[in-house]
């Protein structure tokens, strides 16, 4: 899945940010020839466009609000990842979100990639609220778009962050669709297309596809820079174990080089969160970073 | 302007804009809807950013349907206290319901939505496909009382060219029974004519235009000027320092008028260098 | 053109075009279908002037949904024979349905249709409207095996732009499973780039580009060149005076391929006319 | 309704056709500053023309491919009266039939006006079949964009010539809907929207609206060169009378000018049916005319 391709052969970075980490092991599993949603930009859009330049320079992508295979004006102002010139920039197409919609709903988006907040063994996603629906917790930002495309893509990879809270028995509030309670055919029996569903989660220390039977998640592969407790420990559940643990390999130095070259200009995506490791042989060390 | 939202924005409205505070939104018309504190409106809150958080402090909004927004101490204060509702749908959703609308339908049939508790809170039901039998999902027609859009250019008729991509801009104007229009540049209806593809939306299903250069400020207007840097962090920061209520008092109640803010707060050489970021204008600008 | 219609065009296919005959429609494209001597099309025949009646007349076709089309003797027999099977709709009920496909819905709500004969004679049902219980007609979307579309340009990815007015070509590109495009004009995909505004098909919906100047002949292709008034009157006589064999005969099987049909029976004189006819460019040429 | 207007001061045309009188009472009723569907163009795309260079200036029509408020290059190539370059000039904007479907659907159609082939007392219409549908009779073209315009318009203006086998006491077929059965809220139980229906029929002799009470058709005024006994003569059914049977001023010299110079040129559509009127003092004479 993520072990073999042309990274292999290339200088390993030394040096580089946990969430850097992510967008290229993201960028590696990133299809040539294929559209991907990519919601609204960020660090999905950043993979894309990293793949683009180093392993699959004919994949495409899409945002919410309807433009279609830009070659984005980089770097981007702060939030200013949709509708704007500099993100418009060479697409193929300016349309709208039911525009693009209807593109996802007759089965025109090959992938779909989401940042998620909180994520249970089914690939069920909250970013509505944390705490007891409605009476007590707190209010976050909504689906935006990921319902549509987590309801819709062919295939949906989940980023997010390596923390026992995010990744839970049971989301708070289910936002976005995964494969509900797991029952076979729960995602039809709800109205959604069938043929779609979570088909991978990236994080800061590994990567997790679903079981086929169960529809769980499924550890494949971890960072080398954690051990399998690790990983495990900061999960409040107990994920599928892949007959074989891959090891991935750190980001090369063109994929930082080009991360922090052309698109994370400012830091703020580095800066935002995530711990720097550094490598010394075989050694890795990690320096707290993040907001 | 003053008059536009006097006249056409009541206290108790179901309201939608289009796009939002930071990327071609209505951001004049807003502030002004907040400067003339307009009461219990009922917000479509797609794709909304700040703009949600800032309407629920400044008093004039106690119901939502989500959609997007960034959430923060203010918002989640008036849920808990109970001086918001909020329905939840999704971005896609509500621009379906909108659609629906545009169509003279009361109901949409969507691929989405089914099986999240999003469903469960929102107007969706899971009916058996009349075709098919399968389950499928439906959402209601959503129907505003107002439309509040910033587009590149208008006649003074309301036929209205917008540049770019977008949220629903189309679908809330046939949608709402009040549209009125925020302009970069007002046109002649000559000039309309002479390229009729470009227009977006007809003068039949608008009721004001109001003339707003710089009417999507902080915001961008793509091919006209750049977002304000400096003023988006400091909305945000607001937003997630809890101090939206003094960002609000700064911009929107500190001043008498929206040409007043331009002019004093943000002043010719800000707005100047803002026009210059926009080297971007390929498409943008017919 | 031959290889496009031959490998995406099958016998038993549902086809739908855009336009018709006459406007901006893919009339060389549907020539070849009928030169290819396609059999069992069930044809969407909104807004289609004389076009059901050549593929009937032509043996192509035994099944349409209506639509618009004039009738005439061909016709009549072909249905009093039981050779042609109609589905009653209408133009918009049916572009109506091409757009629940283009949604991924499988069905639709709409407000017409209600009360007539066609109602009767169609896949529209009445239903209680879920919301309001009102007395609602919904039709069943239509995704068309194969659309014929003909643009003014498109690069050879698909992306592909037309100007003016139209029917349902972005609802049809989205709809169908297989999707054929015939071009006035093959552009770059940087020429693309350089506007996206004004594609109005993405490449993803589309399977295969011909370049056909004067795909639109006897019609006419808006900014490009007018409708051949000539040919036009001619195929209006053969229809109403019973010739359309002949005409067909003359027309379709008579040359071996469209460019033998625009060399020698149209010839370089007449399409230059057309062309000069064409006064009115603005709006149709970016 | 009808009979007063600027036509009353203005020279009455000696000589005009059939059809040419139908256009002109057809203009002299439409609303200045409304919005017309005049379907796919023709004698209602001609009426609003003439309305607006004479009396309604900011009259404006759509037709059903999405031309919106054009101000079309006359004349007209034969039956490209949509989609081409010549009638789509100098619109205010160009849409789609489902584009422009949505603006009636909403409500934004004041006026619909459409040719009839055959109706009924309640202003059904008939343009699919003549016979017993389907085993016996003739195949017609179909409702083409008139079904929505009869159903979603919130007036609509009926053209028909005035012919026994036109004005029959049940269609053979309904392709577009008037008030169906006649009951009250026949319409409505059908699924269409309220507060729409059929407003007027004009033919070449006689004017026609609807009675509120029973939704049928109702004789309002007549041609000066016929009689009541003609019009009646040539009609299947017994309409409703009006309590005063107004006389029809004939066409103005001003308006066959205009239409013959500017929107008829080549005579085809005076020339194609309708007999021609000629007038000596209080003396009218008929001509027969037409294909």
């Amino acid at each position: 899945m993520i072990v073999e391709g042309p990274w292999k052969e290339r200088a390993q970075a030394s040096t580089f940010n946990e969430r850097e980490f992510q967008v290229c092991i993201t960028a590696r599993l990133v299809e040539d020839a294929k559209t991907y949603w990519v919601a609204a930009g960020g660090g999905p859009m950043y993979s894309v466009l990293l793949a683009k330049k180093l392993y699959a320079p004919n994949a495409l992508y899409v945002t919410e609000d309807g433009i279609i295979a830009a070659e984005p004006l980089l770097p981007l102002d702060p939030v200013m990842t949709v509708v704007g010139a500099r993100p418009s920039y060479r697409a193929v197409m300016w349309t709208t979100m039911n525009g693009v919609g209807d593109h996802c709903a007759v089965g025109y988006m090959d992938y779909g990639i989401l940042n998620t907040l909180q994520i249970d063994p089914y690939g069920n996603i909250n970013s509505t609220w944390v705490g007891r629906y409605p009476e007590e917790g707190r209010r976050i930002n909504g689906p935006g778009g990921a319902d549509t495309i987590a309801a819709q893509c062919r295939r949906v990879i989940l980023m997010t962050d390596h923390q026992r809270r995010k990744f839970v028995p049971q989301v708070d509030f289910i936002s976005s669709p995964g494969y509900l309670d797991g029952s076979a055919g729960a995602r039809e029996r709800a109205g959604l297309p069938s043929g779609t569903g979570p088909w991978a989660v990236i994080t800061n220390w590994a990567v997790f596809d679903f079981e086929e039977e169960t529809r769980r998640m499924r550890l494949r592969a971890i960072a080398p820079f954690v051990t399998l407790e690790q990983v495990l420990g900061e999960m409040s559940f107990e994920p599928v174990l892949a007959e074989k643990i891959e090891t991935l390999d750190p980001p090369t130095e063109e994929e930082v080089e080009i991360f922090r070259g052309e698109m994370d200009v400012s830091g703020q995506f580095s800066g935002a969160a995530g711990d720097w490791i550094m490598r010394e042989g075989d050694r890795w060390t990690r320096v707290e970073g993040g907001a | 302007m003053e008059e536009a939202v006097d006249r056409y924005v009541a206290d108790g409205d179901y309201i939608v804009w289009e796009c939002n505070y930071l990327q071609r939104g209505p951001s004049a018309l807003l502030r002004e809807v907040i400067r003339q504190r307009k009461q219990r409106l009922w917000v479509c809150g797609k794709f909304s950013w700040v703009l949600v958080a800032m309407l629920v402090e400044a008093g004039c909004c106690d119901r939502a349907d989500m959609g997007f927004f960034i959430g923060g101490a203010a918002m989640n204060r008036a849920i808990l206290e109970g001086r918001l509702a909020i329905y939840e749908y999704s971005n896609v959703v509500m621009t379906a319901r909108l659609r629906a609308g545009a169509m003279g339908a009361s109901f949409i049939p969507i691929r989405s939505l089914g099986g999240t508790d999003n469903f469960k809170h929102s107007g969706a039901k899971l009916i058996e496909d009349p075709y098919t039998g399968d389950p499928t999902v439906i959402v209601p027609a959503l129907n505003p009382d107002v439309a509040l859009i910033h587009v590149h250019q208008a006649d003074v008729h309301g036929n209205a060219r917008i540049f770019g991509a977008g949220i629903s801009d189309v679908e809330s104007a046939l949608a709402s029974r009040k549209v009125v229009l925020s302009a970069e540049e007002i046109v002649d209806i000559e000039d309309i004519r002479h390229n009729p593809g470009l227009t977006k939306i007809p003068y039949y299903a608008v009721d004001a235009v109001v003339h707003a250069p710089f009417g999507a400020y902080p915001g961008e207007c793509p091919g006209h000027y750049a977002s304000d840097t400096q003023h988006v962090v400091e909305v945000f920061g607001a937003l997630f320092g809890d101090r939206l209520g003094e960002y609000v008092e700064k911009w929107v109640y500190g001043v008498s008028s929206e040409n007043e803010m331009l002019e004093r707060q943000v002043g010719f050489a800000r707005l100047k260098s803002l026009e210059e970021r926009a080297t971007v204008r390929e498409g943008f600008r017919p």
